[in-house]
C-alpha cells in the first residue's frame, strides 16, 4: 500500500526525519543490529497504520532474549550449543553474532515467534529460547501451569507475592517498619526451573503440607481450610510479624532539645510511675521485654509546645517539659527484638526499637497453594479427629474438592501428585511448563511404591472410626501463609478518638476508628423502622452536641463560660433562647454558610 | 458378657518404638477409642516453661523453646501424676551444636528419648544456658505431650483367590496396602510383595475383602514409653473412665 | 467428669458428661447400642466456634421396663470388663513378642 | 549504659561524650545488649 507521503521516523521518541519506505529501513537497521554496526541495545518497529518507524535505544524497555530466524532456519544450531555446553563461547558472543537478539514491546509487535522449532513457518522471525520463558517470574514458580484455566494462574502468582517467607538474610538488623518472616520456611516437592534460576530456593516463602481432598463437617466449605492443630502445635505455618518504632531527639531552634529519660511525674503528659517501669536508665526499653498494647518503648520528653512565645504571655502551655514517649500501637503486642541507636541528620540521637510478635495460625488467617486456591482457616481440628491413614499419617490440611471442578486447577491436583511422588522418593519432582515430568510417570512410581496410582488412599475418620466409604486424594503441596492474618485487622471501637473539625469518629484501624453506618445501612433501619436505633447510631455514638438556640433570630447563641451568660448574637438578650441536640457537623455547616454571608435561621417548635 | 478378643504382634521392632499387631473382635469405635487415647489422652512428660539465662543464638526465645517442648522426655508414669514437674538444664557455648542430649535432668527417670536431636547450631561467641521445668500432661493439650506419634489402624484384609484368570485381559497392577490374610489364614504385609497382588498370585482371580471385627494396628511412639505400654495404657484409660462413670451414675 | 442429668424419665435420659470427648463417648455409645433394653442411644458435642454446647450430652432412649440409668452404669461395666479383657489380651500378645 | 558496636561487636560505654559514636572503629550504629535478667517463656 503505497505512502501518499514518506514514512515519519522517530528515534527516542523525538522525530529526525522521514523515509519513502519504512519497511526496507526497519530491515536495514535490523540487519546492522545484527552485524554489529548497530548496538544490539537498539529496536525497531514499523507502524504500518500511522505510518511511522520507531527506533528505541534509550535505557529502561523490558526486553526479552529471542532466537533469531532466517528463512524458517533458527540461526543458532547444534555447533553452537555444544561450543556454549563446552564453554568456548558465551551467551553475550550469540548476541553479538547476531545469532539471540533482545526485542522490546514494541518490536514484539512487528514479529512473529514460533513457541518450537515445530512450529516454524516461512514467516517466522523468531524463535522462543525455551517455551516457559512466556511466562513471567511470577507463574513461572508455578508447577504445570499448562494444566490450569489461566485466571488462575495470574491469580496464584499474584499471591506468589503476598506470601511470607525469609525475606532477606540480614532480617535481624534491617530497619524496615513492617516486616515478616515464616519459621521453618522449605524447599518446595515440585520445583520449576525458574525458582531455581531466580534464588526462591535461597528465599523460600512456604512450606509443603500433607492434603487431603475431602469435606470435613462442613467447616471447609466455600474456600475455607481445615488445619490440623497439631501440625500447628509442631509449629506449622508459624510466622513472626516485626515492627519497628523510632524516636528522634530532635533540636529545637532555640537551643530546647528533646531528651531521652524515662519521664518524672510532673512532666506534663506523664503517664503513671509503673508505665516507665521496665525502661532502662537511657529511657529505652531493653531487648526481649514483653511488651503489650501502649506500653512505652521510648520514653522522651520535649520543650513545651509553644516555645517561641514569650513566657510573660502567660500561654497555655506552663514551663513544665511535655512528655512524647513513643508507644505500642493499640491492639498490638509482642517482644522488643533489637534496639537501635544511631545518629540522626545533625547529629542528634535516633533510636530505633524493633518489636517482633509470634504469630500462630488461627482461624481467619490466610493461607493458598500456588494455583490461585486461596482459602482462610475454618477450623483447627484437634489431631485425634483428623481422618488417618493406614499407617497413621494424619493430613495437615483438609481441602474442599469443591474448590477443584469449577476452577480447572489441574496443576493443583498434579503438583498433590508430585509432592506424594517426591516425598516417597526423597527428591524434588520437576515441574517446569511443557516439559515437567508427566502424569502417566508419576503414576506409575505411586504404584511402584505400594500407592494406588490414581493417588486415593482407604481413610478412616478420626471421629468415629468407621472406613471412610470413598478413598480420598491425599498429596503433598506446596502452601504459602499469606500476609492478610486475622490479628492485624480485628479491630474494635466502643468509644474512642474523634476527628478535629467535624469531631465524628476517626476513620481506620492505625486511628481506633469507628465503623461508618453507610447508606445502605440507614436504609436498613428506615426500613424495620427502627428509628430510635437510626438517631442513636447517627448522633449518639458520632458528633452529638448541645447547642443553644435563639428562638426571635434562629441564631445559634453564644455562650460566655466567663461571664456565666448564655446571649442572642444578634440582638444580645438572652431570653427565649432554648437548648437543642443537634450533629456538631450541623453546627459546623451554619458557620460555613455564615461565612458565606448566607443567614441560615432555625425554626424551633416545641418537641412533642 | 465380654467377648474375647485375640491378638496377634505382627512386628515390633527391638528397641519398642513401633509395632503392628492385630486385634480381633474390636468394633471400629473401640479400636479408635483405643487409637485416640494412645494419641490424645496418655500422657508424657514434655518441656512446658523454659527460664532463659542467657539466649544469644540467631533463633529467637519462643522458637528454642517450642523446639524444647518438642523433644521427647522417658516418662515412667507410675511416679508421676497430671500436672508434675521436672526440672532440667543446658549449658552449651558455641561453636557447637546444642543436642537433646546435653540436657541435664534432675531425675534419672527423665531423660530425652534420644540423644542426637540437634537443637540449635551455636557460632562462636554464642551461648545457650536456660533452665526449664518439663510438666507430664495430655496430647489433647499440646501436641508435644502426645506419646504415639503414627499411630493408625485398617481392616485386616482377607484375599480369596477364586480361579485363574483367563488369560486374554493383560494383567494390570492390582495395587494393595495394608496386611493381608491369605487362604491358609497367614498374614503377609503388602510391602513383602511389593504390594502388588499380581506379584503374589500371578494370574490368578482374586476377591479381597475387609475382615470386620479385626484391625491392623499400626504404632509408633516417641520414645516417652515403649509401645506395649502406650496402648495398654491407652487401653488403661478408657476402662477407668467408664469405671468412674459407672460409679458416678451408681449414686 | 461431671454428670449432669438434664431431663429424666422412666424410658429417656439426658445426661451431660462434661470434660470427655468422642475418645470415649463414641465407645460407650456403641456399648449402650449393645446393652439390653436400650431402644437408642447417641450422644452429640459441638466443636467452640460453632456456638453449640462443647461438653457431649448423651441421650439414651429406653424401651419401656428398662430405666435408662441402668442402663447407663450396665454399658459402662460393659465397657470396663471389654477393656479389662482387652488389657489382658495385649498384655500377653506384646509379652509373647517381646 | 552499655551499648555494643555493631560493626566491631564490642562494647562500648557511653557517656555523652562526642554523641552516638564507637569509640574503637567510628561506627556510628550502636545496639542495646539483652539484660542479663533471666527471661520465663511458655511453650505454645
Amino acid at each position: 500500500m503505497a505512502q501518499a507521503r514518506e514514512a515519519k521516523v522517530y528515534v527516542n521518541g523525538s522525530l529526525v526525519g522521514t523515509h519513502p519506505d519504512p519497511n526496507q529501513l526497519a530491515a536495514q537497521i535490523r540487519e546492522a543490529r545484527r552485524r554489529g554496526d548497530v548496538s544490539d541495545m537498539v529496536n525497531v518497529s514499523v507502524k504500518e497504520r500511522t505510518g511511522e518507524v520507531i527506533v528505541n535505544a534509550d535505557a529502561g524497555r523490558a526486553r526479552r532474549p529471542l532466537i533469531v530466524v532466517e528463512n524458517g532456519e533458527p540461526l543458532l544450531d547444534d555447533e553452537h550449543i555444544e561450543a556454549m555446553n563446552d564453554g568456548e563461547i558465551e551467551f553475550d558472543d550469540l548476541v553479538e553474532h547476531g545469532l539471540v537478539e533482545f526485542i522490546d514491546a514494541e518490536e514484539e509487535e512487528d514479529i512473529l515467534v514460533a513457541v518450537d522449532e515445530e512450529d516454524i513457518v516461512p514467516e517466522t522471525t523468531h524463535l522462543e529460547i525455551d517455551p516457559q520463558l512466556i511466562f513471567g517470574i511470577g507463574a513461572g514458580m508455578i508447577p504445570y501451569p499448562e494444566h490450569n484455566a489461566s485466571p488462575r494462574i495470574t491469580m496464584g502468582a499474584g499471591m506468589m507475592k503476598q506470601s511470607l517467607g525469609l525475606p532477606a538474610a540480614n532480617y535481624r538488623i534491617r530497619p524496615d517498619t513492617r516486616q515478616h518472616l515464616l519459621h521453618y520456611p522449605q524447599l518446595s516437592m515440585v520445583k520449576t526451573q525458574t525458582t531455581e534460576q531466580i534464588g526462591f530456593d535461597e528465599r523460600p516463602a512456604a512450606q509443603n503440607f500433607v492434603v487431603a481432598v475431602m469435606s470435613y463437617e462442613g467447616f471447609n466449605i466455600e474456600d475455607a481450610l481445615v488445619m490440623n492443630q497439631g501440625s500447628v502445635d509442631r509449629a506449622m505455618a508459624r510466622s513472626h510479624f516485626f515492627r519497628t518504632y523510632e524516636g528522634e531527639e530532635r533540636r529545637y531552634p532555640g537551643g530546647q532539645e528533646d531528651r531521652f529519660e524515662t519521664p518524672s511525674q510532673d512532666v506534663r503528659g506523664a503517664r503513671g510511675e509503673d508505665a516507665y517501669t521496665h525502661l532502662d536508665d537511657d529511657g529505652l526499653v531493653n531487648p526481649e521485654t514483653t511488651v503489650d498494647e501502649n506500653s512505652v518503648l521510648l520514653g522522651k520528653t520535649s520543650p513545651p509546645r509553644f516555645l517561641e512565645e514569650p513566657d510573660d504571655m502567660g500561654g497555655l502551655s506552663p514551663q513544665k517539659r511535655r512528655e512524647t514517649s513513643v508507644t505500642m500501637r493499640s491492639g498490638e503486642d509482642g517482644v522488643v527484638d533489637t534496639v537501635t541507636l544511631m545518629e540522626g541528620e545533625d547529629g542528634s540521637k535516633l533510636s530505633k526499637v524493633s518489636v517482633r510478635d509470634e504469630r500462630i495460625p488461627e482461624l481467619g488467617d490466610k493461607f493458598a497453594s500456588r494455583h490461585g486456591q486461596k482459602g482462610v482457616v475454618g477450623h483447627l481440628a484437634p489431631q485425634e479427629d483428623m481422618p488417618f491413614t493406614e499407617d497413621g499419617v494424619v493430613p495437615d490440611l483438609v481441602l474442599n474438592p469443591h474448590a477443584l471442578p469449577s476452577r480447572m486447577t489441574v496443576g493443583h491436583v498434579l503438583e498433590m501428585l508430585g509432592g506424594k511422588v517426591g516425598s516417597l522418593e526423597g527428591r524434588r519432582v520437576d515441574g517446569t511448563a511443557f516439559q515437567g515430568e508427566d502424569e502417566e510417570e508419576l503414576r506409575s512410581s505411586l504404584e511402584e511404591h505400594g500407592y494406588k496410582s490414581s493417588g486415593k488412599e482407604v481413610m478412616y475418620s478420626g471421629v468415629t472410626g468407621e472406613k471412610i466409604e470413598a478413598e480420598i486424594f491425599v498429596g503433598t503441596i506446596f502452601y504459602h501463609k499469606l500476609y492478610h492474618m486475622v490479628s492485624n485487622k480485628l479491630h474494635a471501637r466502643s468509644r474512642g478518638p474523634v476527628q478535629v473539625l467535624t469531631r465524628q469518629p476517626t476513620e481506620g484501624r492505625a486511628r481506633e476508628g469507628g465503623l461508618r453506618v453507610g447508606e445502605m445501612e440507614r436504609e436498613v433501619l428506615i426500613g424495620h423502622g427502627a428509628a430510635m436505633a437510626l438517631k442513636e447510631r447517627l448522633l449518639d455514638s458520632s458528633d452529638k452536641e448541645t447547642v443553644y438556640v435563639s428562638e426571635e433570630t434562629g441564631m445559634v447563641a453564644v455562650e460566655d463560660v466567663e461571664q456565666r451568660r448564655i446571649y442572642d448574637p444578634v440582638t444580645g438578650d438572652e431570653d427565649d433562647i432554648h437548648e437543642i441536640e443537634i450533629s456538631y457537623a450541623f453546627k459546623l455547616l451554619l458557620d460555613e454558610m455564615k461565612a458565606l454571608g448566607i443567614r441560615p435561621t432555625l425554626e424551633l417548635e416545641d418537641a412533642v | 458378657m465380654a467377648d474375647d478378643f485375640d491378638v496377634e504382634v505382627i512386628s515390633r521392632d527391638e528397641d519398642g518404638r513401633s509395632a503392628r499387631f492385630l486385634v480381633r473382635g474390636l468394633t471400629p469405635a473401640m479400636a479408635n477409642g483405643i487409637r485416640r487415647a494412645v494419641v490424645a489422652d496418655v500422657p508424657t512428660l514434655s518441656i512446658d516453661t523454659v527460664r532463659f539465662v542467657e539466649n544469644s543464638s540467631v533463633m529467637f526465645d519462643e522458637m528454642v523453646a517450642l523446639r524444647l517442648g518438642l523433644v521427647p522426655l522417658t516418662t515412667p508414669l507410675d511416679d508421676f501424676e497430671l500436672g508434675d514437674t521436672v526440672t532440667l538444664a543446658l549449658d552449651v557455648e558455641g561453636p557447637a551444636t546444642a543436642y537433646s542430649g546435653d540436657l541435664e535432668t534432675s531425675d534419672s527417670l527423665v531423660r530425652p528419648a534420644d540423644e542426637n536431636i540437634p537443637i540449635i547450631e551455636l557460632k562462636q561467641g554464642q551461648r545457650l544456658e536456660f533452665e526449664a521445668d518439663a510438666v507430664l500432661d495430655t496430647g489433647k493439650d499440646h501436641a508435644k505431650h502426645q506419646g504415639g506419634v503414627a499411630v493408625g489402624y485398617r481392616h485386616l484384609q482377607r484375599v480369596e483367590v477364586l480361579g485363574d484368570r483367563d488369560g486374554f485381559d493383560e494383567e494390570e497392577p492390582h495395587i494393595l496396602r495394608g496386611v493381608i490374610e491369605t487362604d491358609e489364614g497367614e498374614l503377609v504385609h503388602t510391602e513383602e510383595f511389593g504390594a502388588d497382588l499380581t506379584n503374589r498370585y500371578p494370574g490368578k482371580e482374586l476377591a479381597v475383602t475387609d475382615v470386620p471385627d479385626a484391625f491392623v494396628f499400626h504404632v509408633e511412639t516417641d520414645g516417652s514409653m515403649d509401645v506395649d505400654e502406650l496402648v495398654l495404657r491407652a487401653v488403661d484409660s478408657l476402662r477407668d473412665r467408664a469405671d468412674e462413670l459407672a460409679t458416678k451414675v451408681a449414686v | 467428669m461431671e454428670l449432669r442429668v438434664l431431663e429424666k424419665t422412666d424410658t429417656e435420659l439426658r445426661i451431660e458428661v462434661a470434660d470427655e470427648d468422642h475418645t470415649f463417648m463414641n465407645v460407650l455409645k456403641g456399648e449402650l447400642l449393645q446393652t439390653e433394653g436400650v431402644a437408642a442411644a447417641t450422644y452429640d458435642m459441638n466443636p467452640e466456634q460453632s456456638g453449640g454446647q462443647t461438653e457431649p450430652i448423651l441421650s439414651i432412649t429406653t424401651e419401656t421396663g428398662f430405666d435408662p440409668l441402668d442402663a447407663l452404669e450396665e454399658a459402662s461395666n460393659g465397657v470396663s470388663d471389654r477393656m479389662t479383657t482387652l488389657y489382658d489380651e495385649l498384655d500377653a500378645g506384646f509379652a509373647g513378642a517381646a | 549504659m552499655s551499648y555494643k558496636c555493631s560493626r566491631c561487636k564490642r562494647d562500648v560505654e557511653l557517656d555523652e561524650y562526642g554523641g552516638v559514636r564507637c569509640p574503637y572503629c567510628g561506627h556510628r550504629v550502636l545496639l542495646k545488649e539483652r539484660a542479663p535478667v533471666v527471661k520465663e517463656v511458655d511453650v505454645r
